[in-house]
């Protein structure tokens, strides 16, 4: 099972420049994801691996060999569309049987492997419909079928999850992540939800602007992002951001003031909802803010604290919840502070507390 | 875990790398665009340049004697002669009368046979009729339907109590007209196909909410009809308009262009340069001077279009 | 729906039908009327019948050659219409080069070129390479008729059809080629039986190509056929008409069996 | 969906590699021939080249061509130099011919096979040009009055009219009124279509009227007195509600054939149609000299010669030769009732069961031709100017003075010499 390596590759549709110098190792058998928002080049990146776009500089490479102006079909390649992109004019046993018969194996021999394949994705009962028949989970199995019959080196799939139900993504996320460790094959995963990345991925890529702005494993982002939209991206609830000053080394939040190894100037502080503890009681080194609204769901809340020292509210991860408008005090976890400089750049680390 | 028992790619057709080249590879345009662009070229693109090269010849069969000097002495000719710009201004007035004939007919027809459920195929079938009978065999029939001695149109109108109705097609007042009426029966029906195809393709939902929102059947038509039905209409108008302005058998075999010249557009008057007068250069350039106008009219229609589609939000 | 508005509907299309009918009504009342003697008739109605005209064109002229005459050009020329042009159809869809979008208007334009300005020439092209009063060359003349609407036509179908399918085709072993010719193709088929009648339809009715190109009666045909009963001696309005109908039969019957895929084929090909 | 599309580029392929039908043979001649197909004069063309072909061993390939299409196939084919070896072609188009090249010089031929002796006297005239001969004419027509004497008894008429007057009194009283006072039967015909014969028509109401088109010197006298009166007579005719209005000849020679108009102007060729098209009442179909003093219009019809390229001349005239042979013309009239330019060609047998022909064999020797003489190579560009005169006075009521002066300038500022 090749790597993918991606080195220096550029591309540009017409006047824009859609990737900028993206340099990207995946090492062979792991589950890598690319992430970011639409219009990222996250996509972008995975057709020209697929070779249905061809990069404007840069080399791609799958193994040792470099793929650019090799056609899809001769790159050992599988992919699963975002819309399936499965041929509504076969039947689920010819559509998953279809890269079998572009390889020129003959019908009857096809057949078992069909069969097995839709045993092991429960199509069984469907081989003889047509996609418009099927539901739509079932129509992303049976694209899952078709890339996976051919036993590909690389596994590509294009957003496979954003046209199916919550329940059901969480369950092929699931079948997914089996696959993966069944048949060890490098897998490309390419989501703009960041759940599906977080619970997926070997390692994580995360795009923006046609540019890698981190890579790493997934917990390694979630816990140091190296930009505030990186910070910004992954994790759900998204992180609070409060614009602030550094004067004299040190910055002040409300009442709450500490010292931090950051140059003088404009500062973006960046806590995750779950790193807020919440007291009813007044609180010396606390914000100071009243809940707006309430997300109960379930297991957990997120409120929405109000606060004098930033525009938006604060949203704070709790396990038991409170009221809609009860004041209450906010106490940031100083070790789970991230700071961000004007160019968005992740920057020092909080200091001691400065008490008044 | 699954692994094909054959690593052998065998692609369809596969012959060797030079027919790869075409079939995945970089000449593949060329495959697909060639056969077409050399038909093209052939049936068309040569023809035409000749076209335009007989139109700064000379070659007139009847008078011999100058042939083969070149030079601007057609089109010197063309901007003198009143003929030529009647024949324009004829074939302009009916195309826009072929246009707004047959796309209003068709208009008409598909808007009000869309909802009927009973017997569509029935009254879809009727409205396409038309289509069957060729352009010729239309002015054979409508020429003897005409007929002021005999024909049936004035015997009805006479029944009608309208009288003694007129010979329509050797009086210089009706001849354009009668012609028009024949034209539109045998051209509305492919405009009313794409109408209607149009009219089907336009979301019930749009209705619902425009009826939630009150609006009348007018209100209906002007904001939810029109405005989705812009792209087909603008398609249908460009094909009405090639066909108004290329008519010519209608014309041709009912009036020849008469009577006095009162039909005789540009098609026919081409024609009768070429092979009554034997003037083989002047026919060519007055063709030009209809690929001229027609290009100028589809794209200035197309700019159009495309301007007033800026200015709205369509689909 | 009022009762009132119903009736108003009806009404209209009861008159439109009226008009769309007539003519054809008309051609078959003087079809049945004894030869020579349609100038006679009262009335609207028919007052005498005879099947005369109809077995004459038969015996009396090749009618049968005729017809299959059309039938064989008209199938060649849409058929060699859309074989050549799916395929531009497909790479207008699909490739992105410089110059398609004015490729796309010269067709338009070309088409608008009154075809009796370049008949001349193509008489002359004809000659010159022996097609002349044959039925290739007929056919050829067609395709230049045929042929830009083919292209426009199966442009619309092809934008139609995600192009995620022929990424995947290719992923899953397709060349490009392979791909429009397994994927693509079946998938715009119904289009392509659109432009097929299309096609057969403007060469089954075409005058000037086949009046001017072929000069043979056995190789004319049926609407050229047609207008040789306007004679310079006599008009046999009666058998013309027939003729006519018989003529007018196939398309008829084609467009009773498609018409579900005209309308579509319109629908796919036009809109968007 | 593969198979048809295989079997489009099978059938496709299969007619490209079809052979070509132009293909000639050698030691062949082409023949551009005129309603080859057609009963009547088409079998004495197809008995020509049977007996050309069997005497000669030289194959023959009939060009087919149909009246309505001859004109247009001969000039296409000319100027794209594929004309046949020998050429059908008629006073009216030869001097453009001529002019093009495209035609043999005839003269040692015709005198080698002693040609000029079994001819009409006058008959190469019209096919001879500054004094070269470049045609042997076959058939000639002329018009006459053609009238249905059934129609005439009923309506107790003694005899077809001899003066224009009286045409137009005998018309106007065979005219039969339905009930609901539409014309059942029309008394004449007079065409006023938009086409050709309409010019005929003109210009044979004109030498009626003692005038012509042109004078001696050839220069046009479309606004001179007689043809003046010739088109008021015309619009006489045409007010008269005598005659179907705006109707082409082809219609209205239906329209007399099935008794639905009482006499017309018109060539013999009618006859063997009436005969076809409505057989039950030919006996009531009789033909007259025209009803004025003077000749009738017409002249050489079909006239037979050889292409400047033919790449056998020799074989091209032999046959040409054999159609004025006594032989082919002793079996003309058996088949065709144009008139034959061959010395005494009908027998008397011929005469008799053709009593029709009688007006039209006395008068082809003197027929006044159609062209104007000198102007036969504006014959298209001239009719035209004439018959939007014709319509000018008849249907939009300009004075036929009017109408005429204008197409008298027209027609020096197109073609005067």
């Amino acid at each position: 099972m090749p790597g993918v390596t991606f080195e220096r590759v550029g591309k540009r549709f017409g006047g824009s420049l859609v990737l900028d110098d993206v340099s990207i190792e995946i090492p062979e058998g792991h589950l890598v994801v690319f992430a970011g928002p639409s219009g990222c080049g996250k996509s972008t990146l995975l057709r020209m691996l697929a070779g249905l776009d061809e990069p404007t500089s840069g080399l791609i490479r799958i193994g040792d060999k470099v793929v650019n102006g090799v056609p899809p079909r001769d790159r050992d390649i599988a992919m699963v569309f975002q819309t399936y992109a499965l041929y509504p004019h076969m039947t689920v046993a010819e559509n998953i049987g279809f890269p079998l018969r572009m390889m020129g194996i003959p019908s009857h021999r096809r057949e078992g492997q069909v069969a097995q394949v839709a045993a092991m994705l429960g199509l069984t009962p469907y081989l003889a419909r047509y996609p418009r028949q099927l539901s739509g989970g079932q129509r992303q199995r049976v694209a899952m079928g078709r890339a996976i019959v051919r036993a590909p080196a690389v596994f590509l799939f294009d957003e496979p999850l954003s046209n199916l139900d919550a329940a059901l993504r969480a369950q092929i996320r699931v079948e997914i992540a089996r696959l993966h460790r069944e048949i060890g094959a490098t897998m490309i995963y390419v989501t703009h939800d960041q759940v599906e990345a977080m619970t997926l991925a070997d390692k994580i890529v995360v795009l923006d602007g046609g540019r890698v702005v981190q890579e790493g494993a997934p917990m390694e982002i979630y816990s140091s992002p190296a930009t505030a939209f990186v910070a910004g991206f992954i994790g759900a609830p998204a992180m609070n951001m409060i614009t602030t000053q550094v004067h004299r080394g040190q910055i002040t939040l409300a009442r709450l003031r500490m010292k931090v190894s950051i140059p003088d100037g404009l500062v973006t502080v960046g806590i995750r909802p779950e790193h807020i503890s919440i007291t009813t009681e007044a609180s010396s080194g606390g914000i100071v803010g009243r809940i707006e609204w309430v997300e109960a769901l379930g297991a957990e809340s997120i409120l929405y604290v109000k606060t004098e020292s930033c525009p938006n509210p604060m949203r704070v991860r709790v396990s038991t919840s409170l009221p809609a408008s009860t004041e209450v005090w906010l106490l940031p976890m100083r070790e789970h502070l991230h700071f961000f400089g004007r160019d968005g750049r992740r920057q020092g680390e909080a200091g001691a507390l400065v008490h008044e | 875990m699954i692994t094909p028992r054959s690593r052998r790619w065998v692609a369809p057709g596969r012959i060797g790398r030079g027919w790869i080249w075409f079939a995945d590879g970089p000449g593949f345009p060329l495959l697909m665009l060639f056969p077409s662009l050399i038909v093209l070229g052939l049936v068309i693109g040569l023809p035409i340049l000749r076209a335009i090269e007989m139109s700064f010849d000379t070659l007139n069969l009847r008078r011999p004697a100058n042939n083969g000097e070149t030079g601007l002495h057609n089109y010197l000719r063309l901007l003198a002669d009143q003929r030529a710009w009647n024949a324009l201004g004829l074939s302009a007035l009916f195309m826009a009368g072929s246009v707004a004939g047959s796309v209003g007919l068709a208009l008409a027809a598909a808007l009000l046979t869309r909802r009927v459920t009973r017997g569509q195929a029935l009254v879809r079938l009727t409205f396409l009729i038309p289509w069957t009978v060729p352009a010729v065999v239309t002015a054979l029939v409508w020429g003897v339907m005409y007929d002021g001695n005999f024909g049936v149109v004035n015997r009805m109108l006479d029944s009608a109590g309208l009288g003694p109705g007129a010979n329509w097609l050797i009086d210089r007042r009706t001849a354009l007209w009668a012609l028009l009426a024949a034209q539109v029966w045998n051209e509305f029906p492919m405009s009313f196909v794409f109408l209607l195809a149009g009219l089907m393709a336009i979301p019930t939902e749009l209705y619902e909410s425009a009826r939630i929102d009150r609006a009348g059947p007018w209100s209906q038509f002007r904001f939810v009809t029109l405005p989705q039905l812009r792209p087909v209409l603008a398609i249908t108008v460009v094909l009405s308009m090639i066909m108004g302005f290329k008519a010519f058998p209608i014309i041709f075999v009912l009036t020849g262009g008469g009577p006095n010249r009162a039909t005789e557009t540009l098609t026919v008057l081409t024609f009768t340069t070429a092979f009554r007068d034997l003037d083989f250069a002047y026919a060519a350039t007055l063709g030009v001077l209809a690929l001229v106008v027609s290009a100028l009219m589809v794209t200035g229609y197309l700019r159009l279009v495309a301007r007033l589609d800026d200015g709205r939000e369509v689909t | 729906m009022t009762a009132i508005g119903t009736f108003l509907r009806w009404a209209a299309i009861a008159l439109l039908a009226t008009f769309a009918l007539f003519p054809i009504y008309w051609m078959l009342v003087i079809a049945m009327t004894p030869t020579g003697f349609s100038r006679s008739l009262d009335g609207i109605w028919p007052t005498v019948f005879t099947t005369e005209n109809f077995t004459r064109i038969f015996a009396e002229r090749p009618m049968t050659r005729w017809i299959l005459n059309s039938v064989i050009v008209a199938g060649l020329t849409s058929a060699l219409s859309l074989l050549v042009g799916t395929s531009c159809g497909y790479a207008l869809s699909r490739i992105r080069f410089r110059g398609a979008g004015a490729l796309m208007l010269l067709l338009l334009v070309t088409q608008m070129m009154p075809a009796t300005s370049i008949i001349v020439p193509l008489y002359i092209l004809f000659a010159r390479v022996g097609l002349l009063d044959t039925m290739q060359g007929m056919v050829i003349g067609h395709v230049s008729l045929v042929l830009p609407l083919a292209i426009w036509m199966s442009k619309g179908f092809f934008d139609r059809i995600p192009s995620d399918l022929d990424g995947a085709a290719r992923i899953d072993g397709c060349t490009r080629l392979s791909a429009w010719w397994y994927v693509a193709l079946p998938l715009a088929a119904p289009g392509l039986a659109a432009i097929f009648i299309y096609g057969f339809v403007t060469s089954w009715h075409d005058f000037l190509f086949a009046h001017t190109l072929v000069h043979t009666p056995s190789r004319w045909t049926a609407a050229n056929g047609i207008v040789s009963f306007r004679g310079e001696y006599f008009t046999l309005h009666e058998m013309q008409m027939a003729a006519a109908l018989v003529f007018a039969a196939p398309v008829i019957v084609i467009f009773v069996l498609m018409q579900r895929w005209i309308v579509e084929g319109a629908l796919t090909g036009s809109v968007r | 969906m593969n198979h048809p599309f295989l079997t489009a580029v099978l059938l496709a392929s299969s007619a490209v590699l079809a052979p070509s039908g132009t293909a000639r043979a050698e030691g062949q001649l082409s023949f551009l021939v005129v309603d080859y197909d057609a009963p009547g004069m088409g079998q004495w063309w197809q008995l020509l080249v049977e007996t050309y072909q069997s005497t000669t061993g030289v194959a023959i390939e009939p060009r087919n061509v149909s009246a309505r299409q001859y004109y247009e196939r001969l000039v296409l084919e000319t100027a794209s130099g594929t004309a046949a070896d020998v050429l059908t072609v008629n006073p009216n188009n030869i001097l453009e011919l001529v002019a093009g090249g495209h035609l043999m010089p005839l003269d040692a031929m015709i005198d080698a096979a002693g040609l000029r002796d079994r001819i009409v006297p006058g008959g190469f005239d019209r096919l001879t040009v500054d004094g070269v001969t470049y045609a042997v004419p076959i058939t000639g027509r002329t018009l006459e009055l053609l009238y249905n004497r059934c129609q005439f008894e009923e309506a107790g008429i003694a005899a077809p009219p001899t003066t224009p007057q009286e045409f137009l009194d005998i018309a106007q009283r065979l005219v039969v009124v339905g009930d609901d006072g539409r014309v059942v039967r029309f008394g004449a015909n007079m065409v006023s279509g938009n086409e050709d014969p309409t010019y005929e028509m003109l210009l044979m109401w004109s030498i009626a009227f003692g005038g012509s088109f042109s004078d001696g010197q050839s220069n046009f006298t479309f606004d001179s007195p007689p043809v003046i009166e010739a088109l008021e007579f015309m619009r006489a005719v045409y007010d008269s509600g005598a005659v179907a209005k705006g109707m082409m000849e082809s219609d209205l020679r239906a329209l007399f054939a099935t008794g639905g108009a009482a006499m017309t102007i018109d060539g013999s060729w009618q006859f063997p149609f009436i005969q076809t098209n409505n057989p039950e009442n030919f006996a009531c179909f009789a033909s007259a000299p025209v009803p004025w003093d003077g000749p009738s219009t017409g002249g050489v019809n079909m006239a037979l010669a050889v292409n400047a390229k033919a790449a056998d001349p020799e074989a091209a005239f032999a046959f040409i030769a054999m159609s004025a042979t006594p032989e082919m013309q002793g079996r003309f009239s058996d088949f065709s009732a144009y008139i034959p330019y061959g010395v005494n060609a009908l027998t008397d047998e011929q005469r008799a069961s053709k009593p029709y022909l009688e007006p039209f064999l006395a008068s082809i020797g003197t027929a006044h031709p159609i062209f104007i003489p000198g102007h036969q190579d504006d014959f298209n560009a001239l009719w035209p100017i004439v018959v939007d005169a014709v319509t000018r006075t008849l249907v939009d009521g300009v004075p036929a003075a009017e109408s005429l002066a204008q197409a008298q300038s027209e027609a020096v500022a197109c073609c005067a010499n």
